[in-house]
C-alpha cells in the first residue's frame, strides 16, 4: 500500500495522465516552479508559465482544448477566477450546447481554496456551490489523497470543463507557501486523514457524481465536502460520546451532485445538516435541500457554512468557517429540536 | 505571388448575397434575435480566409458569417442555424453569435474581445499537435479595448504563437464612435507588444490579400503573431434595425425634430447641467447622426462594388459569375425554408 | 394617477435621483445613447459613455463610490459580467468588512437581463440568484413600473453595492434594441401589467428585502421574481379555472431576501413552488427550499427554473425557460402529489 | 525646484524599520498568512507620495505598506491591524493586503492589477468632486500584464484623468521573470495609449521625485494620466519565506543537491519529454536560483543605503534622525503587541 500525501496524490495521478496522453498541457502562472517536477520531466511546451493575464489564458485553455488538447489550466486560487469568469461562464460552459452538443472543451481549471491560515477574504474563499450553479461546469472537491488523485484522473479525461479544487488546509505546498512560510511558529488545524493517506499503484479514476459514505449513525446525516468532511467526522466523534450519532456523508463532486445517495441517506435519519465553508447563501447548502425536498423526503435541516466576508484575524476566521463546535451545536439542535 | 481576384471577388459576392438573404429573412420575422451583418467586411474576410488551409483555426465574433462561408462550411446549415432548424449548423442551440464547426476548427463568440483568447488556445494547438498551421482571431476595433484581448495580444508575442490578429476597424462600436474611447491608435498598442502590424484599407482585397499572406506564412514559419489593422466601414450599421441609423435615414427635418424635442424636455427641466453642457450634448448626438449619414451615403466604400468595377472589364466573365453565385445563393435560400 | 412604462419608471427615478444630488453619475458603453434623455440633461460628465472595458470600468464605479460619488454604472446585459466579475465577487462585496465597516461603497450595477427573444445562451441569462451567492452584494429585480423606479432609487440610496437587473420583456427598449429591431414581424410573450403601470408622482425608495405578495390563495405558494412573477399569475388564474389556488409573491429583491414573508406565506400553504427564470442548480430557488426548512416549516416543493444554457431556437428557448404550462404542471403535481 | 532629500530619507528609512518589524514580527509567527514586504521600493514610494495632498486617492496593491505609511496612515494601527486587533486599521478584518484608510483615500487589494481600475474611479471622483487633486496606481510590473491594468491605461487616457501609474519593475513576478511573460516592453506599451511614459531607476530617489513630480503636476492641470516605470530589486523574495529564495539561499552544493535530485527523478522516469528538454527545464530553474541569489547580493542596489551614503557627510544630522526614526518603530512596535 501506497501512502502518499493529498498534493502528492494529484501530482502522481498527473504524471501518469501526462505521461500516458500526449495531449495534456499545463499552464498557469509559475508552473515551472509549482510544478517543477512536471516541468523537469515534460518539458516547457506541455508545462508552460504564463503571465498574469488570468482571462486570456483560462480562455484560451477553452479552445485549446476544442482543439485536441486536454489542458489543465491553473488559476493558483479559486479567487482570482474572477478576472477570467467571463471564460468559464460563457464559453467552456456552453461550448457543448452551442455547438448542438457537436463539440466539447475537456479542460480541467485547477485551483487551490479554502481558508484557515488568515490570509484574508481575497484569498481564502471555496466558491465551489457558485461555480456549479452555472449549468455545463463540473466542480469536484477531493478530501483525501485517494480521491484527489482519482479525480484528478477522471476530470482529465471527462469531455467537459471541470473545475477541480484543491483545499489549502489539505495540499501541503500551498499551506505552506500562503500560510506557513517554513514557519515553525504558526499552527494549522490540518486534517491528518486528509492530508496524507493510501492510495493505488495505478490510478483508476473516480467517477464524477459519485458521493462517499464515510460514516454510518441513525441519528442525523451530515453532508459535507472538502474539509468539511473532516471537520464533521470530528464532530461526530464528539457527538457519538453524547449519544449522538451521525453519518457523514462526502459529496466529493459538487456538480454533478450525486442525488441518490443524498436522498437515501437523508430519508434514512430526517435529520439533515450540511457542513458547507462556501458562502451559505444561495449555494450548495440550499441546493441539498432543495434536492431532498423535490425528493418528498420530510427532514429537519440546519446548515454550517460561512456567512460572510471571511476576516482577516485568524480568531475571526475561527468563528466564521464552519469548525468542529458549531457543527456539534447545530446537530444538538436538530437532534433535540 | 498575385491573388486570384475572381476567385475572392465570388467569395466576397457568395457573402454579401448570402448576408442580403439573411437580411431578408430576419427583417420577414423568421430569423430571432439580434443579427450583426458582415456587409462591408468582405475584402477583410476574403483576404484573410483565402489563405487557411486544413488545420487552421478560426475565432470569430458576432460577425462570423462571412469568414465561415468563405471557409467553406456550408451556407445551407448555417442558414438553418439561423431560421433554428435542428439540422442547422449547431442544431437551433448556437444562433448567429454562436457558430460553431468542428471540422473547420471555427468558433465564434458573442462576447466582445473573446476571439483574442479564443484565438490563443487555437494557436497553442496549433504549436503543439500540428506545426505549422496557424489561428486567425477577427474582431473590431472596440473589441480593442477589451483586456483579455489585450492579454491575448501579449501573451500571443510572449510565445511567438503562429496568429494572426485582425482587427476590422468600422470606426464604431454600436453608437460609440470608437476613436472616442480609444486612446492612442491600435498598430502603436499592437506594435508595443512587439507584434509587426501593417494598416490597410480593407476594402482593397489585394492589400489584404498580400499583408495577410504575408503574415501567414511567418506565423506558419515559427516567426509569432502578427497584427492587421484594416480600415472598412459598414452601411448596415451595428446591427439590423439599428436605432443610430433607423434615426439617421428619416429625413433631416424630421430627425432634428426628434432631436430637438429631447433637447427641448431636457432643457426644460430644472436641476442638471449648465445650458452650455446640455447644448454640448445635443451636439454630439446630432454630430453622430450626421456621421452616421455619411457612412450610409453613395460614396462610401464598397469592397465588393470596388472589385467588381475593377473586374468588369471582362463582362461576359462577371456575368456568368454573378449568375452562378445568385444561383447559388438563391438555392440555398430555397432549401432554408423547407420545415424541419 | 401617472401611467408610465417599465423602462420610463426607471429612467424617472434616476432622473429625480441625479437632480437631486449631485454624486450620482452614469457610466457604461453607449450611455450617451442608451440614456440620451439623461445625458442631453446631465451633461457628458456625468452621463458617460466608456470603451469596452467592463473589468476597468466597473472597477472603477466601485472606487468611484468609495470616494464620493455614487455611480450607475451600466454593463448592458448581465450576461456580459463575467469580464468584469472581479470588481464585484472581490472588490465591491468586500469593501465594507476589509476596512472594518469603515469605508462604504454606494454603487448601482444596472443591466438588463433574461430572455423569451431567441437571442442565445450568452445574451438572455439572469444569473441573479449566482450574484447573491457572494455576502455583500444586494441584488434587485423589479416586475412592475411601480417598484422597478422605487427600487432604483432604493438601490441609489442604498449604502452598498446593488445589482439592478431590469429584464429586457419589461423593458421596451431592450426588447426592441435585441429582439424586434423595429420589426413588426415578430411577437414576444410581454406580461402588459408589468411593461407599463401607475406610478407615483414623486418617487419614494421601495424597501430593498421586502417582498410583495401578488396573490392570495390557499392552496400552494407560487415564489417568483421579475417576469417570472407574471407567468406565474397567469398560472395562477389558470389553476383556480381548475380549483386551484395559488398564493404568489414577488421576491423584488433576491438579497436581501425577505425571509419573514417567505416563510409566512410558505407555511400557510404547506405546498411551495419557485419559478426562477435563473439557473435552477445551487441558486435562488435552492436557498428558498433551505430557508422554509430552516424555519422548521414543513412543506411540499417543487420548482420551475432554467436547467440549461439557453437554447437559441425560439421554440427551444420557450421549452427551456420557465412558462405558464410548466408552471401550472408543477402546480397541479403538488397539489395531487 | 529641489527635493527636501532629509525628509524623503525619513521616510525612507521609517518604511524600512516598520518592514523589518513586520518581518520580526511575522517569523515569531505573531502575523499570520502571505507577507509582501515593500523592502527595496521605498524610494519609488517616497519620491511619488511626497508630492501628495489632502484629497488625493491612492491605489495600492499587495506592498502597500510603505506608502501608506509615508502618506501619514498611523503606523500602530496599521501594525496593529497586522496582528488581527480589533483596534487595528481595519479592525482586523482586513489585513496586510487590504488595507483601508478612508481619511486618505487609500485602498489596497490582493488582486494582482485591481490598483488600475480603483485608480481610475479615484481619479473620476477626483475630476468631478475635487478639481486639482490626483490619482496614483501603484503596482509591479507583473502586472501590467493583467487586461483590467491595460484597460484602465486606454480609459484614464481617453478620458485624460488625473492619474499616475507607477510600475516598479523588481523583474519578478512570484517566481517567473517577467520578462519572458512580457512582448515588448512596457514604455511603449504606455505609450502607445497616448500617455507620456518615464523610465527611471527606482532606487534613485531624486529621479523619482522629480519625474513625479512633473506628472503629478501635468495630472492636476487636466494634462491626464502618465506612467513612471521605475527599476527596482526586492532583497526579500516575493514574500516572507519565498521558496525561491529559500532554496537560493541554502549553500550551492545542498541546492544543486536538490536540483539533481529532481532531475534525476525525471529523468529516470519513462515517458516525458527528451532528454533534451529536460535538460533545459532543468537549466531554466538553476538559472532562476542564480538569479536569485544575484538580487540578493552584496552589490544589489539599495535606495535607502543609497541615500544614506549620500547624507552621510553630515553624520550628526544623520545620527539624529536615525536615533528619531529608530525610536519611532521601537515605541510602535512595543505599543502593537499590548493585547486588546
Ligand atoms: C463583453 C461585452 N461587452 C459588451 C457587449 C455588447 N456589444 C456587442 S457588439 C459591441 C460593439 C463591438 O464593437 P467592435 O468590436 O468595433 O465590433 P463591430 O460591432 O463594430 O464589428 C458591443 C459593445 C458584448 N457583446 N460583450
Ligand atoms: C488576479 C491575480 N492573479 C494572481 C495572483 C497571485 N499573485 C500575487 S502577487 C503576484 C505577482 C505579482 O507580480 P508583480 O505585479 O510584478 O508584483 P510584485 O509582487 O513583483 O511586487 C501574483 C501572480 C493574484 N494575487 N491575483
Ligand atoms: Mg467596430
Ligand atoms: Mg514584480
Amino acid at each position: 500500500m501506497k501512502i502518499l500525501s493529498f498534493a502528492q496524490a494529484i501530482e502522481d495521478a498527473v504524471n501518469q495522465a501526462m505521461a500516458d496522453d500526449p495531449t495534456v498541457i499545463i499552464f498557469g502562472e509559475d508552473i515551472h516552479m509549482i510544478r517543477r517536477n512536471l516541468f523537469l520531466r515534460f518539458g516547457g511546451d506541455r508545462v508552460r508559465s504564463t503571465p498574469i493575464s488570468e482571462a486570456s489564458f483560462v480562455g484560451a485553455a477553452v479552445s485549446a482544448s476544442m482543439a485536441g488538447l486536454r489542458p489543465i489550466v491553473e488559476v493558483m486560487l479559486v479567487d482570482f477566477i474572477g478576472v477570467a469568469m467571463d471564460a468559464l461562464l460563457n464559453h467552456a460552459a456552453k461550448v457543448e450546447t452551442f455547438s448542438g452538443g457537436k463539440w466539447k472543451a475537456p479542460l480541467v481549471v485547477r485551483a487551490a481554496c479554502g481558508g484557515g491560515y488568515g490570509d484574508g477574504g481575497q484569498h481564502q474563499q471555496t466558491l465551489w456551490g457558485w461555480l456549479a450553479h452555472i449549468p455545463g461546469l463540473s466542480v469536484v472537491v477531493p478530501s483525501t489523497p485517494a480521491d484527489a488523485g482519482g479525480l484528478m484522473l477522471a476530470a482529465i479525461e471527462h469531455d467537459g470543463p471541470v473545475i477541480f479544487l484543491e483545499h489549502k488546509m489539505l495540499a501541503d505546498y500551498w499551506l505552506d507557501f500562503m500560510g506557513a512560510g517554513n514557519r515553525k511558529t504558526v499552527q494549522f488545524d490540518v486534517p491528518p486523514a486528509g492530508a496524507s493517506g493510501p492510495v493505488p499503484a495505478t490510478w483508476q479514476p473516480t467517477p464524477l457524481g459519485k458521493a462517499a459514505i464515510r460514516r454510518q449513525g441513525d441519528d442525523l446525516t451530515i453532508i459535507s465536502i472538502g474539509v468539511g468532511v473532516h471537520r464533521a467526522l470530528e464532530a461526530a466523534d464528539a457527538l457519538a460520546q453524547q449519544g449522538v450519532y451521525a453519518s457523514v456523508i462526502d459529496l466529493r463532486t459538487v456538480a454533478p451532485l450525486d442525488k441518490a445517495t443524498i436522498c437515501e441517506m437523508s430519508a434514512a435519519t430526517g435529520s439533515v445538516l450540511v457542513v458547507d465553508e462556501d458562502y451559505e447563501q444561495f449555494g450548495l447548502s440550499g441546493e441539498l435541500a432543495a434536492v431532498i425536498l423535490e425528493a418528498g423526503i420530510p427532514i429537519k435541516y440546519r446548515r454550517v457554512c460561512t456567512q460572510e466576508t471571511i476576516p482577516y484575524a485568524r480568531h475571526l476566521e475561527d468563528q466564521i468557517l464552519p469548525n468542529k463546535q458549531r457543527i456539534i451545536d447545530a446537530a444538538l439542535e436538530l437532534s433535540i429540536g | 505571388m498575385k491573388p486570384d481576384l475572381w476567385q475572392l471577388y465570388k467569395q466576397m459576392l457568395r457573402s454579401r448575397l448570402f448576408e442580403e438573404a439573411v437580411k431578408r429573412l430576419w427583417e420577414a420575422g423568421k430569423i430571432s434575435g439580434e443579427m450583426h451583418l458582415g456587409i462591408g467586411e468582405e475584402a477583410i474576410a476574403a483576404g484573410v480566409i483565402s489563405h487557411l488551409v486544413e488545420g487552421d483555426a478560426l475565432a470569430l465574433d458576432h460577425r462570423g458569417t462571412p469568414p465561415l462561408l468563405m471557409r467553406g462550411v456550408d451556407p445551407l446549415s448555417i442558414l438553418r442555424e439561423l431560421l433554428g432548424y435542428p439540422d442547422g449548423l449547431c442544431g437551433g442551440m448556437g444562433g448567429h453569435m454562436h457558430l460553431f464547426s468542428p471540422a473547420h476548427l471555427a468558433a465564434s463568440s458573442g462576447i466582445v474581445g473573446a476571439s483574442g483568447p479564443a484565438a490563443v488556445g487555437f494557436a497553442i494547438a496549433a504549436q503543439q499537435l500540428r506545426p505549422g498551421t496557424v489561428s486567425v482571431a477577427f474582431f473590431g476595433e472596440g473589441a480593442a479595448n477589451q483586456g483579455m484581448m489585450m492579454e491575448s495580444m501579449n501573451l500571443a508575442a510572449a510565445w511567438k504563437l503562429p496568429l494572426l490578429f485582425v482587427c476590422k476597424d468600422n470606426q464604431w462600436s454600436i453608437t460609440t464612435v470608437s476613436e472616442e474611447t480609444t486612446a492612442g491608435d491600435l498598430i502603436s498598442r499592437a506594435r508595443s507588444f512587439g507584434m509587426p502590424a501593417i494598416e490597410l484599407d480593407g476594402n482593397d482585397v489585394e492589400a489584404v490579400w498580400n499583408a495577410a499572406g504575408q503574415a501567414i506564412a511567418d506565423a506558419r514559419n515559427g516567426l509569432g503573431p502578427s497584427f492587421l489593422y484594416a480600415q472598412c466601414s459598414r452601411p448596415e450599421g451595428h446591427l439590423l434595425g439599428d436605432m443610430l441609423l433607423r434615426l439617421a435615414e428619416r429625413p433631416l427635418s424630421l430627425e432634428m425634430g426628434r432631436v430637438l424635442r429631447w433637447q427641448v424636455n431636457s432643457f426644460l427641466r430644472r436641476k442638471g447641467a449648465p445650458i452650455r453642457a446640455r447644448a454640448t450634448s445635443a451636439r454630439t448626438i446630432a454630430a453622430l447622426m450626421a456621421k452616421v449619414r455619411g457612412s450610409r451615403s453613395a460614396v462610401a466604400p464598397d469592397p465588393v462594388a470596388r472589385l467588381h468595377q475593377s473586374l468588369s472589364t471582362e463582362g461576359q466573365r462577371m456575368a456568368e459569375l454573378t449568375g452562378e453565385v445568385v444561383g447559388e445563393i438563391e438555392q440555398i435560400l430555397e432549401s432554408a425554408l423547407i420545415p424541419a
